[in-house]
């Protein structure tokens, strides 16, 4: 091993020093290693090393069946899984061109819109927590929780809930379940202001954010940089919005863009503030979805009995707390997947690390990837 | 011999035996250390003198100050630290010679010259006598002074910032 | 304090026919109770700390339940229990560092925070020794502290541990300056660098029933307040100047290859450093052990309740900062320093001498 | 611009039936060679009308142990017109290489070097091309069909994988 870090060290200028956050520190928010050059504090480089979560998620893919391989998903983005879960049963469904029922539906985007919450607030919680707040992180834990609460009354997990089956979900509502989420939602909206008043609008969070890690539009689309991010860039794209799947196109919301309002636009500010915003927009969508759910109808109606798709292939997208988390699905028409790919969204921010953090302090690198919201666990997949 | 005697040899002790380290040390750093506690010594043997003020002047400048910037140095400085410093003299004869010399010169002076001896009287106020020699007595050189340090200030700073 | 142990040994016949014993007993007797407050404040700390936080945080912190192997009621030995794990724990020496300064570095730091409580004055006379220059030496005894630190990081021979040290060398060096130079103002107005005096100079009332506190002065006293408070907590490495730990950054800074006992001494200076800022914070402007409502509730037993609650009221503020606030970054942290503190304790400095001459 | 627009444009460009449909493998794809790739990747990018500036993903695929041939499979999406392409281009296992566009989409950087971990495929061009996910002293390639897992690493020994677990 020894030979092999002598040889990845490199070219080292004189003044330069190679230190390596992680794979093991408290804010790479996973087991990521960075090889950061720096000149006293001042970074010149940076290389990303990834993979140390490395589960062969594609591999086991071809090994497995349609439906089994959905609990894996939910190990990839495990802050996400609700998402994980729905952005693979529509690949699927869309190779095999199944409709689901009109409840289902409705039930998807409110598990969904929940878990993006649950995922926002804990990438707000981190990003405090990375600029060195620490209150804001237990204040969106504590929401957080209830989210979790209600996942668990809903499936029985907390984190990895293998809800969103191929053609359907694996449980109705339980009794009780949308009155109280209607609670849950009636509790949260007030206390989006909480976290404005203690961190976002805070002097020194200002200070530390604002026109730190600037990402320009154009350089984010040649990155693939999606989701919040690129929101926070300044360019109005959702997926939900602009190329939607399943029944996103039947809700009124907004999509929230980075104005710049306290720094350039692009900045790890405008990247926190619209997930902010996000939370806002979550809220009204759960709330219409609630508003038409439909009461009965079978969950079960639509799950095919043996999934075999036909030869042939598909790239499908969503829209994931992350950014567009892609599913390329190759079937050869047997019942296992000749090769599942995973686009994960966290993977092309984190790629573009070395391009906006370079000539920024050590400090400012920490706030930049907590701002990226990434999750090592898709990432290395 | 009384407890302020016995206290005063330790601070010397202490004092000399750390000055001897910050010399012979082959280590850059250690040297740095030990003349911490011959500067912490030297305040002490100033306490002895009645001088309060300069004592805690001292700490505060050459230790708070001086003494950190003298390792924030070693440090900075690329590999310094690994350099093992030499003793090695090429002049052994003539340099012995000269010692001795001044160390006979001055031992015989210590001995010979008639100290001017009074009884101990424990001065009081020193602050205030020290303030008032700065601020009336000797305002004028002490204004030149500063303006002479701020001037070093600056050029220090302008040596030290990268043309680019 | 030395001094009346010496007065009463010498009235105890067998002590008094040898002075170095008693000489060397009074200095013990003086200084044992210093460490023993130093272990005691920080046990109180640490558990108020974890209380205070858990608290802003909405949740509870340390509870105890039940009897036994529990914390206490409320946690309350959860500090005890935090203190018998340090001292019990194995004591690691990493295999590159530098050992006799690894070993050396925490004493150090230590060794200045105990001496600079020898001259802090709990009520008019409850102080270990008496100088007439007390303030200064404290704060000459706060600077030999960094040098503890710097070797910390030097010896660890951890990268984290080095930007560390050289975070908190540069900020304590820079951040000395507007703490001195923000108290000139009260040395001026009160004429001497011993704590008795300034306190003494701060009895009576302003403004018929205020007390005649140097904070309540004038306008630029109170603004030398805020400047030294603010400094005092930059100088001690607290949120949200608590680059030099920076633990999302720096993993814990210089403190990185610590653990144990000698960890725990740079736990034990840390408080013992928040201690000696609002100490000196409140002797110089909130008036020490002087009563709040002047004429009232006045003695020493008194004196040394208002000087603990000035105190432990200005601790309980550098918590609430550092469970608020976010972090500066180190180029912030400077500017904030050099760019605004500098040249606002220079003008409190001019203003307090106008003032002095032309207004009162 | 419709699937079929898009292909007109690439034909009139380059000469008719250099795109060309599959419905086989699905019906808005074009099946290219790793030269025609290479000609057309910059054109796809500049072209105002196509102006593909995202690339969603790139993926690697082994077509099975009978057919030997390797492919690598991109998604290309317009920000600005909103239309989709998938490139699909093959090659033979034997010498599996094509041009790299990671000069003309910066997200490709990362996915070539994963395809590159995964399947072996060489992308000619690239700066940096080595073991994204893998360490980098891993023998072979483990998404190809005909990869054997290893006994050992490092002197580890790998457990294999029970009997009956499907």
């Amino acid at each position: 091993m020894g030979v092999v870090i002598e040889q990845e060290l490199g070219t080292v200028h004189g003044d330069e020093m190679i230190l390596n956050i992680g794979p093991q520190h408290p804010s790479t928010h996973g087991v990521l290693r960075l090889k950061v050059h720096t000149d006293g504090e001042i970074i010149t480089q940076i290389t990303p090393y990834i993979g140390y979560l490395h589960r062969c998620f594609e591999k086991h893919c071809e090994n497995l069946t349609y439906e089994q391989s959905i609990p894996y998903t939910d190990r990839c983005d495990y802050i996400g899984s609700m998402n994980n879960n729905f952005g693979y049963a529509v690949a699927v469904e869309q190779l095999m061109e199944t409709k689901v029922p009109e409840k289902v539906e409705y039930m998807r985007v409110i598990v969904a819109e929940m878990n993006r919450i649950a995922s926002h607030l804990l990438a707000l919680g981190t990003f405090g927590l990375d600029v060195g707040a620490f209150t804001p992180f237990l204040y969106c834990f504590r929401d957080r929780e209830r989210i979790l609460d209600l996942f668990e009354m809903l499936c029985g997990a907390r984190l990895l809930y293998n809800y969103i089956w191929i053609g359907g979900v694996s449980h109705d509502f339980p009794v009780g379940w949308v009155e109280k989420t209607y609670e849950f939602l009636d509790y949260f909206e007030p206390k989006i202001n909480e976290y404005n008043d203690l961190l976002t609008y805070n002097k020194i969070f200002i200070e530390r954010s604002a026109d730190v890690g600037v990402i320009p539009a154009d350089v984010a689309i040649s990155y693939g940089v999606t989701g919040p991010n690129l929101r926070g860039s300044g360019v109005r794209w959702d997926l939900r919005k602009d190329d939607p799947y399943g029944i996103y196109d039947r809700f009124e919301f907004d999509i929230p863009i980075g104005t710049g309002a306290m720094g350039s636009v692009g900045d790890c500010w405008d990247r926190y503030y619209v997930r902010v915003r996000e939370l806002e927009e979550c809220v009204k969508i759960i709330r219409q979805a609630l508003d038409a759910l439909p009461r009965d109808g079978d969950v079960h109606a639509a799950l095919p009995k043996k999934i075999r798709p036909k030869a042939g292939h598909v790239y499908s997208r969503t829209e994931s707390p992350r950014g567009d988390l892609g599913y390329y699905i190759a079937s050869d028409g047997s019942d296992i997947p000749s090769r599942i790919k995973m686009r994960s969204p966290a993977f092309t921010a984190l790629s573009c690390l070395n391009e906006i953090s370079r000539g920024w302090m050590i400090s400012d690198v920490i706030a930049i990837l907590g701002s990226l919201d990434i999750v090592l666990g898709e990432i290395d997949r | 011999m009384s407890g302020q005697l016995i206290i005063f040899w330790i601070v010397t002790l202490v004092t000399v035996l750390s000055a001897a380290t910050v010399v012979f040390s082959k280590n850059l750093i250690y040297s740095a250390v030990a003349l911490l506690f011959t500067l912490l010594g030297v305040a002490g043997l100033y306490v002895f003198l009645w001088a309060d003020f300069i004592a805690v002047t001292q700490i505060l400048i050459y230790v708070g100050g001086i003494l950190v910037l003298i390792i924030f140095g070693i440090m900075l400085t690329h590999r310094i630290t690994s350099v093992r410093l030499s003793h090695s003299s090429m002049q052994r004869g003539i340099g012995g010679a000269i010692v001795l010399m001044i160390f006979v010169g001055l031992t015989s002076m210590i001995f010979r010259a008639p100290w001017y001896r009074v009884a101990a009287v424990e001065p009081q106020e020193t602050v205030r006598q020290i303030g008032r020699l700065l601020m009336v007595d000797y305002l004028l050189p002490f204004e030149v002074a500063s303006v002479l340090l701020l001037a070093a200030l600056m050029g220090a700073a302008l040596l030290s910032r990268k043309v680019n | 304090m030395v001094d009346y142990f010496l007065e009463t040994f010498s009235e105890i016949t067998w002590l008094a026919s040898s002075p170095n014993l008693s000489f060397v007993l009074a200095v013990t007797l003086a200084g044992l109770p210093i460490f023993l407050f130093m272990a005691l404040n920080a046990l109180i700390a640490v558990y108020a700390e974890r209380k205070i936080s858990a608290f802003m945080q909405d949740r509870l912190g340390p509870m105890g339940q039940g009897v036994g192997l529990h914390a206490g009621k409320w946690g309350i030995l959860q500090t005890v229990a935090d203190a018998v794990k340090l001292i019990t724990k194995e004591d690691i020496i990493p295999a590159t560092a530098d050992r006799k300064l690894f070993i050396i570095a925490p004493f150090i730091l230590f060794t200045a925070s105990f001496t600079a409580f020898a001259a802090f004055p709990f009520n008019e006379y409850l102080v270990a020794a008496d100088f007439n220059i007390g303030l200064f030496y404290i704060l000459a005894m706060g600077s030999v502290g960094v040098i503890g630190i710097i070797l910390a990081g030097y010896s660890s021979n951890n990268k984290w541990s080095l930007y560390g040290a050289m975070r908190s060398a540069a900020q304590i060096v820079s951040y000395e300056i507007p703490a001195g130079l923000s108290l000139l103002s009260v040395i001026m107005l009160s004429g001497s660098l011993a704590f008795r005096d300034i306190v003494a100079a701060q009895t009576g009332t302003t403004l018929a029933i205020l007390p005649n506190w140097f904070i309540l002065d004038n306008p630029f006293t109170f603004i030398a307040f805020w400047i030294f408070f603010v400094a005092g907590v930059a100088e001690v490495n607290r949120t949200p100047f608590d680059l030099p730990e920076a633990e999302s950054e720096l993993v814990a800074g210089w403190m990185t290859e610590y653990s144990g006992m000698r960890w725990s001494f740079f736990f034990l200076a840390e408080y013992a450093n928040m201690f000696i800022v609002a100490g000196v914070a409140s002797l110089l402007f909130l008036g020490g052990w002087l009563s709040p409502i002047p004429g009232y509730l006045e003695g020493n037993l008194w004196g040394i309740f208002w000087f603990i609650s000035k105190v432990s009221f200005l601790i309980f503020v550098m918590m609430w900062f550092r469970w608020t606030f976010p972090r500066l970054r180190t180029d912030q942290l400077m500017r904030l320093c050099w760019k605004f503190f500098l040249p606002a304790s220079f003008v409190t400095i001019i203003g307090v001498g106008i003032w002095d001459l032309f207004v009162r | 611009m419709d699937f079929a627009g898009i292909i007109g444009i690439i034909n009139a460009k380059f000469g008719e039936g250099f795109a060309s449909i599959d419905e086989e493998v699905s019906a808005d794809t074009v099946r290219l060679t790793p030269e025609q790739w290479g000609q057309l990747a910059p054109f796809l990018r500049k072209t105002p009308e196509l102006f593909f500036d995202a690339m969603m993903c790139i993926t690697g695929i082994d077509e099975g142990v009978e057919s030997e041939n390797l492919a690598v499979s991109y998604n290309l999406h317009s920000m600005k017109h909103n239309h989709k392409l998938e490139i699909y281009v093959s090659m033979p296992k034997s010498d599996p290489k094509v041009p790299s566009v990671e000069q003309i989409w910066r997200v490709a950087d990362w996915f070539e070097r994963e395809v590159y971990d995964m399947f072996g495929i060489e992308f000619e061009g690239h700066r940096d091309l080595r073991r994204i996910l893998l360490p980098s002293d891993w023998d072979g390639f483990p998404l190809r069909k005909d990869y054997e897992f290893p006994e050992t690493w490092h002197g580890i020994v790998i457990n294999k994988m029970k009997e009956g677990w499907e």
